[in-house]
Parts: C-alpha cells; structure tokens; sequence
C-alpha cells in the first residue's frame, strides 16, 4: 500500500448509551481512493465526523499526514490539510455561490484581520486566482449559472454539488465526502467522481468517501472497507468484497431476513 | 403659533401681552416616575391658580412640560430643549440631583435659571455654576442630621443598620447620617436596595441577623410600603426602630393596611416641618383637582413654581440673572406651604426644623402625627 | 442565620421563577424566540388582578381567572397581529425577539397611560400568617408554592401525554412537516400563546399580590426568568423546574453571602446569570434536553 | 382508468421567479408515477407547489375528483394526500415513537394506529430498536426511512416521496421499494421523484421527465427506461 | 449663535456618536449575526473609562483611545464565555451583563464615585457651550468618517465574507478552516472598541455621567437604528440613527403643538414600538438593502461570465 496519510486505530465514539463507533481501525494511503460502505445506521458519518473533530471522539487515536488529530478542532484539522463534504450540506445561504466557493479556499492572506484591512494588494491578487479557480469548479458542477444567485436558493441536489465544490476549493491532500453522490442526478454524478478520480491521478489527493452507490465504488475506488453496526466488517479491493458472502450479508442481504 | 418669552414677537389680532414661558422638566419615566408625575400635577395647579390670578403682570403663563427619564443625560436633552427650542428663561426641575450636576454648567453660560424641588446631593453646594441653580428641597445633610439626632438622643453606641434606596437620595442619606454618627453609634450593616425592586425579604433577613437598635430607612412611599409590609412578616420591628425619611411621609404609605400597622408599632420618621394651614389649603386644592393626596415633594415643587412666577413678576423682564436674584430675595422667611424658606446665597434653603414623626390608629384608619420638633 | 427560613424564601422565589418560566417557556420551545414581551404581559395579569379584586372588589379567584384570561387574549392578539404574520413572512429569532422587544415598549406603556407608572398595592386582603418555630409563613406563600408546582406537573402532562401537546411539540420541531401531517399548526398556536400568556398573567398577579403592581412588575423578574428557563432547557418543564430550585436557592443563599460579604445586594440579580453562564459552558443544552418527552 | 390526481399547466415557483412552466401530470386510481430530471430542474418545486409550499402561479390540481388548488396542506392530507419532503422530514425534537404518532395525527381509529406502528417497526427493524430517541439523532439512512413512514402512517390515497431513496443503501433501498410496492397494490397512488433514475423507473408505471421546469419526456417508465437520448442526456445510464 | 441651530447642531453630536455605536453593532449583528444586546456595557465602559482617565490627567485624545482599548478588551472577556452560546442565549447573557456592570458601578463606589457619577472636565475649556458645541462636531463627525469607511473595508474584505459565514452557519465555517471563536471574539473586539469610543465621546460631550444614563434602553434603540437602516449596511445604520434622533426630538417638539389627551411620553414610546414592529413586517431588511461583498473575485467572475463586457 502506498505511503500512509490518515490513519485510525481503535477509535470509539459513544452517543449516551449507544456505541456507533466501535474500535474502528482503517488506513488511508497518499494518493489513494478508499470507500466506506454499510448499512444505514453503522456509523459511517459518525466516524468520518469523529475523524474531522466535528464530534469529539471517545477513543482511539487518528494520525494524519504524521500528526495526532483526535484532540484538535475543525478547522485545525482543516488547516493540516483535509476537507470534509457534509452528508446534508452546510452552505451559507445567505451568501452567494461564488462567496460559498471563495471563501473555502485555504490559507487566504485576507484570513487576517490585519491584511484584510491594511494590506489589500496581498489579498487582492489572491482573489482574483480563487475567483477563476472558483468559476472553473462550478463549471464543472453544472452551477455557473447561478454564480450570483444565494447558496439558501438552490435545490437539494445543487445545495449537495455546492458542498463537493466548496471542498474541491480547498485543495485538500486529502477529502472526506459523505454520500456525494446521493440526491445528485448520475449523469452529473458520474462526472463529479472522474474529477475526483483526475485529481487523485494527477495531484496525487487521498479521498474516504460514503457512497451507496455500487457502480461507482466498482469503477473508481482502490480500497473499500464495509462498516457494520460500529465495526468494520471486511476490506478489501472492490472487486473482491464486492464478492465477499460477507459484505452480501451486512449490505446487500436478503431484505427481509432481520425482521 | 405659540408665543415666544421674548415679548417682541406678538401674535397678530391679540391685545394680550404674548405668553410667558415656564419650562418643566420631571422624570416622569424612568425610576423615579411615579413621584415625577405628581409633581408635574402640582407645578399645573400652581401655574393654573397664577393665571386665574392675572399671570404674570396680564400675561398668562404656558407650562413646557419635557420628561427626565430619571437618567441625567436626558434630563441635560429636555434642558437643552426647553432653552432653545421653547426659549425659556426659569425652567422647574431637574429633579434628580444627577441631572442638576449635568447641566448646571450649560444653565450658567446660557442662562436658564434652573429651580429644582428635590435635588438634594450636598454636592451640588459648592459648584461652580450655582448662580443659576436654586433648591426648595432642603439637603441630605440637614436632614441627616435630624436623623442622627433621634439616634443619638437614645443613648449611645447603639448598633445602626442602614436600608435605603441605592441612589443619590438614600445613599445621600446614609452618608449624612454616617457622618453625623462617626464614633457614637455602630453600624452593623449597610443594605442599598434598588427602589425599583419589588422584594426585599431577603435583604431585611440580612439586617435581622446583624441584629442592630436601629434601622436608618430612606426611600419614598412606593417602595417603603414593601419595605414594611416585609418587615413585618419577618418580625423585624420592635424593639428595633426604624427611623425612616420624609419622603416615606405620604398619605399613600397609609393606605396599606399591613404597613401602616408596622409603622404604628415600630417606625419614627424625619420631615422639614410645614407650616399647617397652608400645606393643608395646597392639599385641599390638590385633592379637589386631581382626587388624590399629593406626594413626597408635592410641596416643594409648589413652593419652587410659586417662587419663580413672584420672581418673574418683580423682575417684570426676562433677564433669567434678575429673576434669579429675585427669587432670592423673596425667599427670605418666603411661607411656602413646605414650611419657611429662606436661601442662602448660593440658592441652598437653610437649616430647616424637622419634626419627628411617628404614625397613629384610629379605629381602622392610620395617620402620622408629631412626636416632637428637632433642633439641630 | 435562620437557615429554615431562607429555604422557605427559595421555594417562595423560585415558585414564582417556575411559574413565569414555564410560561416562558412555553411560546419559547414553539415559535423559537424569547418573547420579551412576556414582561409586561406578566404586568398586565398583575394590572387585571388589581383592578379586578381591589377597585371592583370581586373576590381573588375571580381576579386570577380574569386575569388568566385577559393576559392569555393579550398573548393571543400578539401572535395574531404581530408574530404570526412576521412568521409567516419568514423573520429571524432575532427579528421576533426585537419585535417582541417594541411590543412590549407598546404594552407597557399602555399600562402606564391607563394605570400609570407608581405602583400600587393589594390591601384588601390580609393573609393569615403563621410563626413554625423560627419560620413565619403566610398563605400566600403557600398557595404561590403549591400553584407553581401543579402548573408545572399538568402542563409536563399536557406536553407529553395529550395529543395537542404532542401537536404543539411537533409544531415547534418542524412546522411545515407538521402542517403536512395534518395539524392545524396555526390552531395549536394559538393555544399555546393564549395558555402562555395566560400563565404569565397568573405569574404577574402573584408577583403584584406579594409585592406591588406597576408596569415594570414584568421586567424586574424577566431576566432572573430567562435563567431558570435557560438553565432548565427550554421547553423542559422537569428541567425549569429544577431550576427554579436552584435559582431560588442561590438568590436567597446569595443575597446572604454578599450582604456578609460587605457587597452590594443588588447584584443578586447577577446570580442567576454566573449560575447560569457556567452551567451553559458545560452544558450547552441547560439541564434538559429541549422537549425531551420522557 | 380514472385519475385520482391531476395537475393541470402548473406554473410555480418561489417570490416572482417561475421555476416550473406549464407542467401537466395526472395519477390513475392506484398507480405509480416518476418524476425524473436533473438538478435543479424543478421537481421538488413542483411537489411543493401542489401543498403550498411553494408559490403556485396558475393551474389547477385536483384530487379524487375535488379541486384542492390552494389548500393548505393540513387540510389536503386529512383527504388522503400523503407527502414526503426532500429535506427536513422529520420532527427532529421527537422520539420516533411520537413521529409515527403525528403521522397518523388525521386518524382517529387509535387502536388500527397502534397497531399500524408495530407494522411499520416490522418493515423498518433499526427504527424499532431506537423508537425512544429523538428522530435528529438518526443516520441520514434511518431518518429517510422514518420519514416515509410516519407519511404512510395516515394511510393517504396518494403519496407525494421527494426522493425517497437518497441515503438509503442496496438493502435499505430495496425494502423501501418493496413496502411502496405493497401499498401502491393495495391502492395506494405513488408519486415519486428519485435521482436513483434505474430503480425508480423501474418501479413506477408511468414517468415525466422535467427539465428546466418543462417536461421533457413523458410515458410509460419502462419505454423512457429504454429511450437512448433520455438514459444518456438523464438518467445516467449510457453504459 | 442661533438657538434653534443650536440645537440642530447638539442634536447632530448625538446622531454622530450613536451613529459610531450603531456601526459598531452592525459589525457584531448585521455582518456577523452576534445577537449582542450589551451594548450599553460598552458604551457605558468607554464614557467611564474616558472620565476616570480624563479626571487622572490623561489628554483626551489619548484618553478616547485608550476607552477604546479598554473597552476591546472587555468585549474580549465577556465575548470568551458568551460567544460559544446560541444566539438567543446570547442575547439574554449580553443583556444582563449590561445591567451588571451599572450595577457593579453603582454598588463599587470606590472605583467611579457609585451613584454620584463623574464629572467630565471639557476637553477643551472654552466656557461657552455654543464654541463647545462645534468642536465636538468636529471631533464627532471626524471619528464617524473614520469608523465609516473602517467598516466599509471591513465589509467589503475577506474578513467581512468571513464574517457573513459565521452568521450563516458557523460549524461550517469552522470546517472550512474559520476558527470560530477567534474571528467572533476579534468582531466582538472590534465592536467593543467602536462603542467605547461612542461613549467616550459622550461622555466627553455630556460632561458629566452617572450609571442611570446607561439603562437597557439605549441598547435597544440602538437595535432600532440598525434593524430600521439595515443590517449589513453601512450607510444604512447612520441613516437608522439619524432618523431615530429625528422621531424621539422631532416628537417632542410636536408635542408643543399637538395636545393630546394622553401623556406624550407613553405616546413616544408606544410609537417607537410600532415603528419597529412596522418595519419588521414590512421592511424586514431595513430601509437600506445589505450590500453584497464587492471584492475583486466578484468582478474577476462576471468578467469570466460575460467576457465581452471588459
Ligand atoms: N427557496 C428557493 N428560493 C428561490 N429559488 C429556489 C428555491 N429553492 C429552489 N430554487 C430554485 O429553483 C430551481 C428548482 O429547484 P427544485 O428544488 O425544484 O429542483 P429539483 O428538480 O428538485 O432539483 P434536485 O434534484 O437537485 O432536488 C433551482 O434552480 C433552484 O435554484
Ligand atoms: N447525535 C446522536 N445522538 C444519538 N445517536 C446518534 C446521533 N447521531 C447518530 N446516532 C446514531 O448512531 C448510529 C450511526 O449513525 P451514522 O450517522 O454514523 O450512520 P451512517 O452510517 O452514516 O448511516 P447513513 O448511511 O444512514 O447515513 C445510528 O444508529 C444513529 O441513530
Ligand atoms: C426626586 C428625588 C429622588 C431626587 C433626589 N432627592 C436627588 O437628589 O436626586
Ligand atoms: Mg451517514
Ligand atoms: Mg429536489
């Protein structure tokens, strides 16, 4: 397996008396595109939100890019070079798409209070690169149109692709996407994980995503790990788990086998 | 068209002289606004029996009347107002001694004369700009003298606790009092109570378990009614006495029957002794306009108002520094209905004679009588 | 320190807390702003009562019911005039809250205009009073006491058991699924605000019975009510009820220490709010959850 | 076959803006419709606009022969119109228990309900084991399901899912399908639109698709399903 | 000088000082969406400060300066509790906190003479109100141009989308790399900071301050000024204050002429209410639109939209 860029040992999560996330292990290379999959309710946002520092895990540890992450918050985590795409999008809604996406993009000198007001030409030639950069993204998401309309006014599907862009901005080594593809129409779909497929093969960027979806974890991911109520069940390359009698079991299953 | 003081601008068709103008400013909103609104009532009764009574040589007087706020920033606005907007040259009030100390020094350069009633802080004595500032309320300082006395005549080293109102007027109080009492008497506990409050029980818990002789009250009708009332269900009258201000004297007081009863046992009072007949007349008058008794500084209002309409009379002018020191000289032994007045010669009234007062039952109703004169 | 009767005061104090709270909290759990106004709806139980038992002359009961009434239809005509259609136009919390802000400007000095700002004072009756020992105790106190926790209990039953309270739960956690499960969500509305302000009428007519009525009755136990339903949860009547305790306790333990202390006791109304501020940091939630069903 | 639901040139949208023109859709007694198309095309803007959730400009929608054009949507669904949304469909702030119970708040046969609510824990296991926790506390899995569950807790005549299956894995999927497969048989009128294009279609018997607010395509499912433009242009499934 | 220009002109100081406070509210609330209701504290921190320093000596330009900072830094400490709260928690902690520190004021009278209040000595002692009155125009109105195109900056920066994305939805925010509490507690500073200088002037113009000036109230109006000129808009909350000066004199004045049978003051006040509830209803974004972020990505992207307009 290629370098190791995130890794997570025995993490736990608890919410009161229910163990959603129970001593989960998994690895995630440099350059690689890894799935999690599993039923509804296994703990699958859970664990990617533990991961981000969006809900403070119970134990275990988290070490990304060499660095213990378990302790720190959002936007240290982000700092350190991960973005995270929520399952039901968080935009700005007030705020125009185009904000949505500039203000998303990492280390902006007009971060600062300080340069923000006193030294403009610092940020000022920044802007100019994230808006085209910007432009260029919701090109590809199918958004341009509504460059200038408010993030709150979108329909589902667009708020969701809105999301994935905001994250693409970032330019994160490495991108935690919950469920991307759901509610986005497949056309579209399909288009959004060649993206994310381009830019693993060119940029060399790590991805952990959700996904329900069975033909696009065939066709794009290196490594799939199966969740199942708080654990992970089974890992392996696609085509294999796909196969696995376990994975039919905890994901596929006859329908009414547990009722 | 309202008429200008200036008395050169008349409007057409009339033969009267143009009207005079008299500004009013009282608090009433704000903390102190139930007792503003009286006194507002009886600046209107005395200016009402002036112009019955001719105004002022033939011109009658028109009352601006402007609101407080009991916040001294406010008052200074209403001030600022009432002399430029509606040129007036006496204005009554501020009533808060706060209010005074904003905008005395704006009274003086533009000359407004400024008669309060009851803007009693003993600081403003020494200011700068007292020409244009004149009191009919005594200040706390006499007033806590009296206070004292009472104290002091029972004996010595009795333990005090104070129970006054955490403003210029109560804590005024408690500092005169303190003064007056500096290595005579103890004092055991010091409450300021927010007079806007509504419950004191555990304040008074508090004063009961220092266990003092005495308990210095200062405060006004509204909030001593509380005060007693929960006095009494925790037992915390006699043999403690309570010495209590003018301004709790207020027919109002009375009316609650748990607090008039508390105050029959346990309460004396301090009050600037008024001349019988004629604070009886003012509150005949009173009452027969406005249905109720008049209040805490009812009768220095009236008694400031009635000065400044004698003083615009004698100096027959709108020059604000003669009418200042007009009033002056008709306060001198000036028999106003909140007793003789008489200035010294920064406008302070002078040592006054306080009565002490205690409050009796007949049958079911209570009234205050006077237990004895205080000479200080 | 007459220790029993301290804790007396603290049930005293927190009963009143507790009812004004609920009330509160009431309209706070459902249209998700606190209604300012609530202050001097709470004046305005207290103005009614006033007028009803001590210038018509009718007996108490007849006054809390009267008042109850006349306070609910106050709440009533602002939900109907003033905070449903801002609702409806989408306004913020922060909206609402400024508009309930300048209604209670409105109300308030409306009650002045018509009873003017001194205060006045219950005298007809004289409650009995009893010394218990150490402790003196009056039937007010009593019926204030035992008031408070039967509002507490039945509207806890209300909000959980009854059908309306499940649709006023419902109402407050998603309004247009509620409408498209087939509640009437404007109908319970108004239910809720008529019993909220109602019950804040009570509370303001107990709080004028003890003390005295003037507009500011409301607003100087507002902020000590914002407390105990903060710190109780919104929308938790176990949870305001546990408040009140602990709010009535600190105030009366408080004034206590500050008064020894050597400080002023007006910064009792301080108390409340360090209570409450190190309570929120820990426990962002207050100590239920909101509409927690069991 | 007579239709249970009709729209007729609804023009719909949000403030003054239009966002769907002139769109016409009908449901037979029992039968089962899909709405398709891309994002942002209008679907959900559609399905509010029927319960006024969204401004409705013109046209006309009748249900079960009874014009309800501006009714409010408590009162449609107490005449049996179901409804679903895309997002925010449960009471966050309630347990499970009680958002199957608002569900059936129009019913008042409380015996059938109850029982109805252990049906629906037969069909949805994951809801049962946690029906005392708020519903805000699900995985975005279980709270699609509760939601559809608590909209076929009224037993409605016609049920409006705003995709009903997003979130939703293979089998949690399946099961969905398969309980709407059941109430549509026993007739129960379906109006789903699904971005999950292959199952839906699939699924239903008829299907529209909507692009930018104007219907596309409209027909029988399995002919759109094998129509080459609508599967490459919509539907994904060029491969 | 005239009396009735006077008058215009004092009344003008007040539109200019609570101009500078309304600014700074519609950087906490109208950028940022901080439900802060203590702005009376501040207000009331930055007039002590000034005072207490210009009693001790400090020259008052220093003085204002160091109301300032004193007041930042207050923001800071009471914004480091307060600003992890929800928004309408914060409110109501903000709030008391106002009436705690005039509390703390009045019963500490140690420290600011308690309920006696301070007087201020006059920045410029020319013993005639009318001379004093000009300078203060000055000063105010220079201190406004200043704080106004300090926001405009502000609004129209990074830091400014930033701080639209914490009203928005702030964990969002936070995931995208925007420490939360660092950007609110510096919006609190900043806010603190304006308002501190507000009452520092007011306190300079007034010359004389006691806790009973800093009542809740004025905290409200100045909501109102924002709420009625529009949050997220500069030029919008000015206008707010100017108008709210206009209405509360320009009511007064009228009462001279219009007798009513009701107390004028009741009358004042049940209008500013409905005034407010007017707006809401009506106008809920105030009478000036919030101005869109206006920086150079937002013009980099419509050129990149429409490519033949320059
Ligand atoms: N609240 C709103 N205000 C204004 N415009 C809106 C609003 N909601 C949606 N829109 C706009 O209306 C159009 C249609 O939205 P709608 O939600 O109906 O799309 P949809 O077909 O359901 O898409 P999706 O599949 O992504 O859910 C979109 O272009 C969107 O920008
Ligand atoms: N805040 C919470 N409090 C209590 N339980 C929670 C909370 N959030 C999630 N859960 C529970 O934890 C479990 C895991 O939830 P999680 O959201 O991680 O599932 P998931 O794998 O992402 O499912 P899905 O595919 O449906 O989104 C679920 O059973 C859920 O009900
Ligand atoms: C009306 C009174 C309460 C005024 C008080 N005597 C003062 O000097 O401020
Ligand atoms: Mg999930
Ligand atoms: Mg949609």
């Amino acid at each position: 397996m290629a370098e190791s860029l995130l890794k997570v040992e025995n993490l736990i999560k608890n919410y009161g008396g229910l163990c959603a996330v129970d001593g989960v292990s998994l690895e995630v290379g440099r350059g690689q595109f890894v799935a999690l999959v599993g039923p509804n309710g296994c703990g699958k946002t859970t664990l990617l939100s533990s991961i981000y520092g969006l809900r403070p895990s119970d134990g275990g540890h988290v070490t990304f890019a060499g660095r213990h992450i378990e302790k720190l918050s959002p936007h240290q985590i982000f700092d350190l070079g991960m973005g995270n795409a929520f399952q039901f999008p968080r935009l700005f809604p007030s705020m125009t798409v185009l904000d949505n996406m500039i203000i998303a993009a990492r280390n902006q000198p007009g971060d600062h209070l300080w340069n923000s007001l006193f030294r403009r030409g610092a940020w000022h030639r920044d802007e100019e690169r994230l808006a085209i950069r910007a432009m260029q993204l919701l090109e590809l998401l199918n958004l341009s149109h509504l460059t200038f309309a408010k993030a709150g006014e979108m329909s589902g599907g667009q708020q969701k692709l809105l999301e994935i862009g905001r994250t693409l901005m970032a330019e994160p080594e490495m991108m935690l996407l919950d469920e991307p593809a759901a509610g986005v129409n497949p056309v579209l779909g399909m288009q959004i994980f060649a993206e994310l497929d381009k830019l693993k093969r060119e940029k060399g960027m790590s991805f952990l995503i959700i996904e329900h979806r069975l033909e696009l974890i065939m066709e794009f991911t290196d490594w799939v790990y199966v969740m199942d109520r708080g654990k992970i069940a089974l890992q392996g390359e696609p085509a294999k788990v796909i196969n696995d009698p376990i994975f039919f079991e905890v994901y596929i299953g006859a329908t009414k086998e547990r009722s | 068209a309202c008429g200008s003081g200036n008395g050169n601008t008349t409007p057409s068709g009339t033969t009267q002289p143009p009207d005079v103008n008299l500004g009013v400013v009282m608090d009433i909103s704000g903390a102190l606004s139930g007792i503003g609104g009286s006194l507002v009532k009886s600046i209107q009764l005395a200016v009402e029996q002036a112009n019955n009574a001719g105004g002022i040589n033939g011109a009658k007087i028109k009352l601006f009347i402007e609101d407080g706020k009991t916040d001294p920033a406010a008052g200074f606005e209403a001030i600022k107002k009432l002399g430029t907007i509606n040129n007036c040259k006496v204005i009554i009030g501020p009533m808060i001694s706060g209010a005074v100390m904003s905008s005395g020094q704006w009274a003086l350069d533009n000359k407004v004369l400024l008669i309060s009633p009851s803007a009693t802080s003993p600081d403003i004595a020494q200011q700068a700009w007292r020409q244009f500032f004149i009191r009919t309320a005594t200040t706390d300082d006499i007033q806590g003298k009296a206070m004292a006395k009472i104290i002091t005549d029972a004996g010595t080293n009795k333990k005090v606790a104070f129970m006054v109102q955490n403003n210029q007027y109560g804590v005024g109080i408690a500092n005169a009092v303190t003064a007056s009492l500096a290595g005579k008497a103890t004092i055991v506990s010091t409450i300021k109570y927010d007079p806007t409050k509504l419950d004191y029980l555990s304040e008074l818990q508090q004063i009961k378990a220092a266990a003092p002789d005495f308990i210095v009250h200062a405060g006004y009708e509204d909030d001593a009614i509380i005060v007693f009332k929960q006095a009494a269900q925790l037992g915390l009258g006699k043999p403690i006495q309570w010495i209590t201000s003018e301004g709790v004297k207020a027919a109002k007081t009375l009316t609650d029957a748990q607090a008039a009863a508390f105050m029959a046992q346990s309460v004396v009072g301090t009050n600037p002794v008024s001349q019988g007949t004629l604070f009886d007349t003012f509150k005949a008058a009173y009452k027969a306009k406005y249905n109720e008794e008049p209040g805490t500084y009812n009768d220095t209002v009236y008694d400031a108002t009635n000065l400044a309409i004698a003083a615009m009379k004698q100096a027959g002018t709108n020059d604000s520094a003669k009418i200042a020191a007009a009033v002056l000289t008709i306060g001198q032994n000036y028999a106003g209905v909140s007793g003789p007045i008489t200035f010294n010669q920064y406008g302070d009234r002078t040592s006054a004679t306080f009565e002490e007062w205690g409050v009796v039952q007949n049958g079911s109703t209570y009234t205050y009588t006077q237990i004895k004169l205080i000479t200080s | 320190m007459n220790w029993p009767q301290i804790l007396l005061n603290s049930a005293v104090t927190g009963s009143l807390y507790l009812i004004s709270a609920i009330s509160l909290t009431l309209v706070y759990g459902l249209a998700k702003f606190p209604n300012f106004a609530h202050a001097e709806i709470m004046s305005l139980g207290g103005f009614i009562g006033f007028w009803i038992s001590e210038q018509l002359g009718a007996p108490l009961p007849v006054a809390f019911l009267v008042a109850f009434i006349v306070a609910g239809l106050a709440g009533f005509l602002s939900y109907r005039l003033i905070f449903k259609p801002l609702s409806d136009k989408g306004a913020s919390l922060i909206h609402l809250m400024v508009a309930s802000m300048a209604l209670g400007f409105i109300l308030r000095h409306t009650e002045g205009q018509i009873w003017g700002f001194a205060p006045l004072t219950f005298q007809k009756i004289v409650w009995p009073s009893w010394e218990l020992g150490s402790v003196h105790i009056t039937l007010d106190w009593i019926l204030l006491i035992v008031t408070a926790i039967c509002i507490g209990i039945a509207l806890h039953f209300m909000m959980t058991r009854t059908k309306i309270g499940k649709a006023i739960r419902a109402t407050a956690s998603n309004p247009k699924l509620a409408l498209s499960s087939g509640i009437n969500t404007t109908r319970v509305l108004v239910i809720t605000w008529f019993v909220s302000a109602g019950l804040a009428g009570i509370a303001g007519l107990f709080r004028g019975v003890e003390t005295r009525v003037s507009p500011y009755l409301g607003w100087d136990i507002l902020l000590p009510t914002f407390a105990v339903a903060m710190l109780g949860g919104i929308g938790s009547f176990y949870g305001a009820m546990v408040a009140a305790v602990i709010i009535g306790l600190a105030e009366n333990i408080g004034v206590v220490l500050l008064a020894q202390a050597g400080l002023s006791t007006d910064y009792r109304m301080a108390i409340p709010f360090v209570i409450l501020i190190a309570v929120l940091i820990f426990r962002p939630q207050g100590l239920a959850k909101a509409f927690r069903g069991n | 076959m007579s239709d249970i639901f009709t729209a007729a040139n609804i023009v719909a949208g949000y403030g003054d803006v239009h966002i769907v023109n002139g769109v016409s859709l009908r449901l037979e007694e029992a039968g089962s419709v899909a709405i398709v198309g891309p994002n942002g095309s209008g679907k959900s803007t559609l399905l509010k606009s029927f319960l006024g959730f969204a401004h409705l400009f013109s046209g006309k929608i009748t249900f079960g022969g009874k014009d309800i054009t501006g009714l409010t949507s408590d009162r449609t669904v107490s005449l049996g119109l179901g409804y679903v949304p895309q997002t925010d469909n449960v009471f966050r702030n309630l347990s499970i228990q009680e958002n199957l119970e608002m569900g059936a708040f129009v019913r008042t046969d409380r015996q059938q309900v109850k029982a109805d609510i252990d049906r629906m824990y037969q069909i949805f296991p994951e809801l049962e084991r946690r029906k005392k926790f708020y519903a805000g506390s699900l995985s975005g899995g279980e709270r699609q399901m509760l939601a559809i569950a608590r909209a076929m807790m009224a037993n409605p005549r016609v049920l409006l899912l705003d995709e009903p299956l997003a979130s939703l894995s293979h089998k949690a999927a399946e099961g969905i399908l398969e309980k709407l497969r059941l109430i549509n048989s026993h007739g129960t009128g379906l109006i789903v639109i699904e971005q999950d294009t292959r199952r839906v279609l699939a699924f239903a018997k008829r299907a529209y698709v909507l692009v930018s607010g104007q219907l596309a395509l409209e027909g029988e499912a399995a002919t759109i399903l094998e129509n080459d433009e609508a599967r490459k242009k919509y539907l994904g499934l060029s491969g | 000088m005239d009396l009735i220009l006077v008058y215009v002109l004092n009344a003008l100081v007040y539109v200019g000082i609570f101009s500078i406070v309304a600014l700074s509210l519609n950087a906490e609330y109208g950028y940022t969406g901080l439900a802060s209701f203590g702005k009376v504290a501040y207000f009331m921190i930055g007039a002590y400060s000034f005072a207490i320093l210009v009693e001790a000596g400090v020259p008052w330009p220093l003085a204002i300066g160091l109301a300032a900072v004193i007041a930042a830094f207050f923001g800071l400490l009471v914004s480091l509790p307060a600003i992890r709260l929800r928004e309408d928690y914060l409110a109501i902690v903000t709030l008391t906190f106002g009436e705690i520190l005039r509390i703390f004021i009045k019963a500490e009278d140690w420290l600011a003479n308690g309920v006696w209040g301070i007087s201020v000595p006059p920045s410029f002692a020319t013993g005639n109100f009318s001379k004093q009155l000009i300078i203060n125009i000055i000063l105010v109105g220079a201190i406004l141009v200043v704080c106004y195109f300090f926001m405009r900056l502000l609004a129209n920066s990074p830091f400014g989308r930033i701080m639209r994305a914490l009203r928005d939805d702030e964990t969002a925010a936070d995931a995208i790399g925007k420490n939360r509490i660092k950007y609110k507690a510096q919006v609190f500073m900043i806010g603190s900071a304006m308002a501190g200088v507000g009452g520092a002037l007011f306190a300079n113009f007034i010359g004389y301050i006691t806790p009973d000036s800093f009542l809740p109230i004025i905290t409200f109006t100045i909501w109102m000024m924002v709420i009625l000129g529009g949050p997220g808009s500069n030029i919008g909350v000015i206008v707010g204050a100017a108008a709210v000066q206009l209405f509360e004199r320009g009511t007064i004045i009228l009462k001279d002429y219009i007798h009513l049978p009701v107390d004028p003051t009741n009358v004042q006040n049940i209008l500013f209410g409905l005034i407010i509830i007017v707006i809401l209803m009506y106008r809920p974004g105030g009478l000036f639109k919030e101005s869109k972020v206006n920086t150079l990505g937002t013009r980099r992207a419509m050129r990149w939209l429409n490519p033949s307009s320059k």
